[in-house]
């Protein structure tokens, strides 16, 4: 190869030197519009607008839940809109999407019923939703594990003939574990049309990013595999929604996988159990509100006259009797048959898991209680 | 005589080791400002600095490899991963250099750390969250294995762990972090290092246990007592080393052998225990030594963590098995019944 | 009849597997062009392309964390791990996925694939090439767990394991891989998956082995008959599920039963198996359960293995113990003498 | 930080477009001599050739050993010289390193009695050589492990006040692992003093290069951690040692870790138990014979005038007694005694390590052999 040819090659990895960036923190367009990509069509837009909307009631819902007892722990994602939703709707349904526990507003705009994406949270069972039916792997929690999923997954529709894509979701912190290396390595060398999208929140719990990494940003990352990398406003929609559906257009055209960084912000504490101000300050939050992404979007869009009044109110309208059901739906018991332990272990039960059975079953006989029992929340 | 937690006794246990040994350092994940998930290294930073105490990036085989370094450079790491699961990332360097490094190079080396973990359930965590996984370290030759089941216990052991030569994987019961107990931390009643205790004496059975198990067994042998069984517990502090003369002593003295573990039953720490007490007591026992594990499934969600965890009664069933006759096996007549 | 390999069983096993179902793939480090470091994939790159046996870059939790999501995406993933110790890297992805998908998703997502490990000693391998690591397996919920000790199961095993629709660790002796047997794969005499099989009958014992100690065992039974002992040999094939059966009708019948394995013995399979058959046989027994293991050691360089490896003298050793009285019991005069 | 600066900071972290180059592989300098780092001092050049030379016998003569059935493995790193001899003459005594199975040619350099160094390859015991004294760290198996070790120990060093570094060596398969990614994160978030040195031999056992990455060159790795990174001609010893120097100088200076690529090439197969021919064709392998590290070097001080015949006649010499030497010091038994396995597993050994023992101890005073096994090669 030529040098010139490699320093094109070079050039081509590497990410704008600052995030790809469509719409200011005060909602009005940038002065200069970013080059290679396009702004999403504005129907793209509103429907953005309504999910997020949507997602922002459903996470201050579940928050408020904990609050209430209701809800032993959620992790909010209140501030990353744009990236979760951005996610899901730069994806076709027939795409898949593995998420993270952050991740539950990406889940809720994929159409998945929000009290089973709550299943997990609620306790009743690891997995609420149907993973196959929605193609969204279960939530996972051991960090950057899902990582690799995805690429096996982008790999096994590359290798069935469908122009499938799989996406990762995967936080700041998640980019120091050794899979998502392993990860980012396999699908370039396999091309697997996945698309890497780390959600930059800043922290991983207490430790920021500069603890995190030193590198100039984590989309830098990418030139070491050979894959293509961009870093993006996380707080901007616009931005986020025309840089994953390039990434996503590049990973159905074959070109293989697509590495972007967001940059967000985590607004509330790691989890409603955590205490944020044991290492940040409110000033930084306070920051960060004035670029909040659905205040953002709503000004630009009501700017360019295509969002109404009655359009917000209709939304707003949408989103507290989707909150209201949520409510009401936390009431109903859901708790799973003890005896529901041994079933899914294996295709059939062990001969062990058999007599492990039984021994429970007997035991809740003797005890003479119902089989499912009640929840200790209700 | 104050009320500690086993959460403070271990804190504490950290300070002590911190300002007692400069070459005592503590880090991992939040365990800096934050002070970590649970609080046990809680004010560690701000008051010894950030050269002492100080978060790593996030990569669990990461900090544990760096602890390898640093303790081959003449540092004595103390590390925590986060939840017992989120250790298996760093499997392979505990397996393949934190255990072997001391036999590799004939001694010339040796690997002076600490791995802590909170362990084990009953905490109501998610999935990964509670897994109990004493039997992957117990089995790893080179390794100590130690988990505490009182205040004092974890202040002392730890103190041990991280004063010992060789590296501990130091296994916390996190449901038990926050239990009370009256106990004077500067004065030192625990047994040493390697020695198991006898938490109850009693004349009927042994019940040996370790870790988030004891008060459970504890509790056991109450309500047997209540029922005029009177049963001994033995709360084994390490796992590796293994107190077999007091184990052993016990289950001669008694003639029967209950051994309860939270841990999936196969292939666990219950299995060697219940092995070599038949092994080494087999002419003085009058009924086989029994299990009581958690069953070998996935750690359950929440809401079912109750019906997996061997709770009093469990135990309690189990003592009553301690005289059955070889047939039938109630257990056989059971699965008979659901085949 | 013809002569064949273990290593030329699981190539054809491989092979077949290949052809009659197109979902199979094979994948892992050197396993293409190279025919993997033992040569069980010889030959598959050629015959049916690179997109059913290829090369990966070189990272255990990648490989098998690719599996993985093949498998969620329909097809039926056989990786291959190079030697035992360099699994270690891709435990949390056995641990916590492998092992977990399907009870997570209530079933709904299931894995059926297959990680082939080359593991244990007795050919002279550097240090972390010879590790046994089955307890590690055996001991998480949700793994089969496999070791053939002849071709013909290796054969069948493997076909089994490759069909199963849950994820299988596939345990390959190393040391068998060129024992050769007189067998015809086409003809299926093997076992079921999941049931032991009698290699040995015998009236005065019963010995359990499993993938290497087999033929150790084996060779034991013939120079104990020579002696006038009659031992009876049972082959596990899989430890996940384990053959409570066969076991216990066996140890019941004999009324002793000895344990071998290579593995280090703290907390290993072999500890369960004594837990089991005592909880199971205990009237019938007129010996405590004895094991022959591996010591807790790191696994010796090559020139000193053969102190470690169970042989047959160790095992009749043991077999000697079988009749001994619990007091005293000879292994503690012998500590006295070393203490 | 303005967009100027960041595109310095870029800059700075990037290796050069191809590999940095002194002497051509015909032995003479290169046209234009690279920018930025120093040829080394004539006095280096000479004692690295004779190094050099000692090591390729030190290396032909363990291959040979195989072949007699003398030495059970042996991977050798013919071709590899310039590398193995340039990393530790970069090295100051007082300096660790964390050397992999390949590199004994880098044990012998830093002046590790052979005989120690092959005591693992003999089967005697797992490390024969002291680490302690010589800061040498075990020779490696799992591959990458040990870079966080390097990365450890580096960090001990920096903060125990002095200006030691710690270098890591690592081969081009082994920077696929999640650990070579996780100790690069942590080196540059603790700004560690260690040196990640990658001798892309092009090959991990059978698969090639391509296989491994898609990355331009693997030094492209660095800027995703912030780690300043080089390529270089790893068969050109001069260019080796001048880029290792400086980064060697980089990390004492307190300035963090450094990434450097070396592009060489394993001239035979794997270890000697391997077959090449399944994978590679001669002619790769001629190719790369001329590009041999050792005549090139050889070429070129010859024609500086700063390498006589008589030079090289007497390096050649000592070669061969060092060779004699190691082939008569394979004819002693070093083997351990058996009870020795009981020793050093831990500090003390536990209770039931001294049962086993004892059990060990009267197995063999029954079959009434000495403690003291013969070996088999004997
Ligand atoms: C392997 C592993 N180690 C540790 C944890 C505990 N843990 C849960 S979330 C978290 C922080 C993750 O940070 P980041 O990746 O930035 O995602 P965020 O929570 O900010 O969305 C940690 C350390 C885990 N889940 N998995
Ligand atoms: C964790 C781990 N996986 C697999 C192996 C088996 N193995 C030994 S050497 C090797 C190839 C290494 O290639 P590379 O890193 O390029 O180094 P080279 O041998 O070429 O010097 C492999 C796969 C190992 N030693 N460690
Ligand atoms: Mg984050
Ligand atoms: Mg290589």
């Amino acid at each position: 190869m030529s040098v010139k040819s490699l320093r094109q090659t070079v050039h081509g990895l590497l990410p704008s030197l600052t995030p790809v960036r469509f719409v200011a923190e005060d909602g009005t367009p940038v002065a200069k519009p970013p080059t290679g990509y396009a702004e999403p069509p504005v129907e793209a837009l509103h429907e953005a607008y309504r999910r997020m909307v949507l997602g922002r009631r459903f996470d201050t819902q579940a928050t408020a839940l904990t609050k209430q007892g209701r809800l032993a722990v959620y992790p909010s994602s209140r501030g990353q809109e744009a990236c979760q939703v951005g996610a899901v709707l730069a994806l076709r349904p027939d795409d898949w999407l593995f998420p993270t526990y952050r991740d539950s507003v990406a889940l809720v705009t994929r159409g998945i019923d929000p009290l089973e994406v709550l299943t997990l949270l609620r306790g009743d069972w690891h997995c609420g939703y149907d993973p196959a039916a929605t193609r969204v792997a279960p939530q996972c929690t051991p960090l950057a594990t899902q990582v690799l999923h995805a690429t096996g997954m982008a790999e096994s529709l590359r290798r069935t003939g469908g122009d499938g894509v799989a996406m990762a979701l995967a936080g700041d912190g998640a980019t120091s574990e050794g899979d998502f290396h392993e990860a980012l390595n396999f699908a370039a060398v396999f091309r697997a049309p996945v698309v890497f999208f780390v959600q930059n929140n800043k922290y991983a719990i207490s430790v920021p990013l500069a603890r995190q990494t030193a590198a100039p940003a984590l989309a830098y990352k990418g030139i070491g595999y050979g894959v293509r990398s961009e870093q993006v406003d996380g707080n901007d929609l616009v931005a986020v929604l025309a840089v994953l559906t390039a990434a996503v257009g590049h990973a159905r055209a074959g070109h293989g996988p697509f590495l972007v960084e967001a940059h967000t912000y985590r607004m509330d504490a790691h989890t409603n159990a955590d205490d944020a101000t044991r290492y940040r300050n409110d000033e930084e939050v306070e920051q960060w509100s004035a670029a909040d992404p659905l205040s953002r979007l709503e000004t630009y869009l009501r700017a360019r006259g295509v969002l109404t009044d009655e359009d917000v109110a209709a939304v707003r309208e949408e989103a507290e009797a989707a909150a209201a059901e949520l409510r009401a739906g936390m009431n109903a018991d859901t708790a799973a048959d003890p005896l529901e332990l041994f079933d899914h272990v294996y295709a059939e039960p062990t001969p062990q898991l058999r007599e492990q059975r039984a021994l429970l079953a007997a035991e809740l006989a003797e005890t003479d209680e119902p089989t499912t029992l009640q929840t200790q929340e209700d | 005589m104050a009320k500690v937690t086993m959460a403070q006794a271990l804190n504490t246990a950290l300070r002590d080791a911190l300002r007692e040994d400069e070459r005592v350092l503590v880090f991992g994940e939040d365990v800096g400002p934050l002070g970590g998930v649970f609080r046990i290294t809680d004010g560690l930073t701000r008051d010894f600095g950030e050269q002492r105490c100080f978060d790593t990036p996030l990569a669990e085989a990461g900090i544990v490899g760096l602890a390898v370094g640093m303790a081959m450079g003449g540092f004595r790491p103390v590390v925590e991963m986060q939840f017992d699961a989120f250790a298996y990332p760093a499997f392979e360097q505990i397996a393949s250099h934190v255990a072997k490094l001391r036999n590799r190079t004939r001694g010339r080396l040796s690997l002076p750390m600490v791995i802590r973990i909170p362990y084990a359930g009953g905490i109501g965590g998610v999935e990964h969250h509670c897994d109990s996984s004493e039997a992957y370290y117990a089995h790893t030759p080179g390794l100590k294995v130690v988990t505490p089941a009182t205040a004092e216990d974890a202040y002392w052991l730890l103190r041990d762990a991280v004063a010992d030569p060789d590296p501990v994987v130091f296994l916390e019961p996190k449901k038990l972090y926050w239990s009370r107990e009256d106990t004077d931390l500067e004065r030192r009643d625990a047994q040493p290092f390697g020695r198991a205790a006898i938490r109850r004496e009693g004349r009927d059975a042994t019940v040996v246990a370790y870790g988030p198990s004891v008060p459970v067994a504890l509790a056991a042998a109450e309500a047997a007592a209540a029922e005029g069984i009177d049963l001994e517990v033995v709360d084994l502090r390490t796992l590796v080393p293994f107190d077999d003369e007091t184990v052993t002593a016990s289950v001669r003295r008694t003639g029967r052998c209950l051994v309860v573990q939270e841990a999936q039953g196969f292939a666990g720490v219950g299995a060697e225990i219940a092995a070599r007490v038949q092994e080494r007591c087999f002419h003085s026992l009058a009924a086989p030594v029994l299990r009581v594990a958690g069953f070998d499934i996935p750690y359950p969600p929440p809401k079912l963590e109750h019906a997996h965890l061997p709770g009093v009664d469990r135990i309690l069933d189990a003592v009553d098995r301690l005289q059955f006759a070889d047939e039938p096996d109630p257990r056989h007549l059971l699965r008979g019944a659901v085949a």
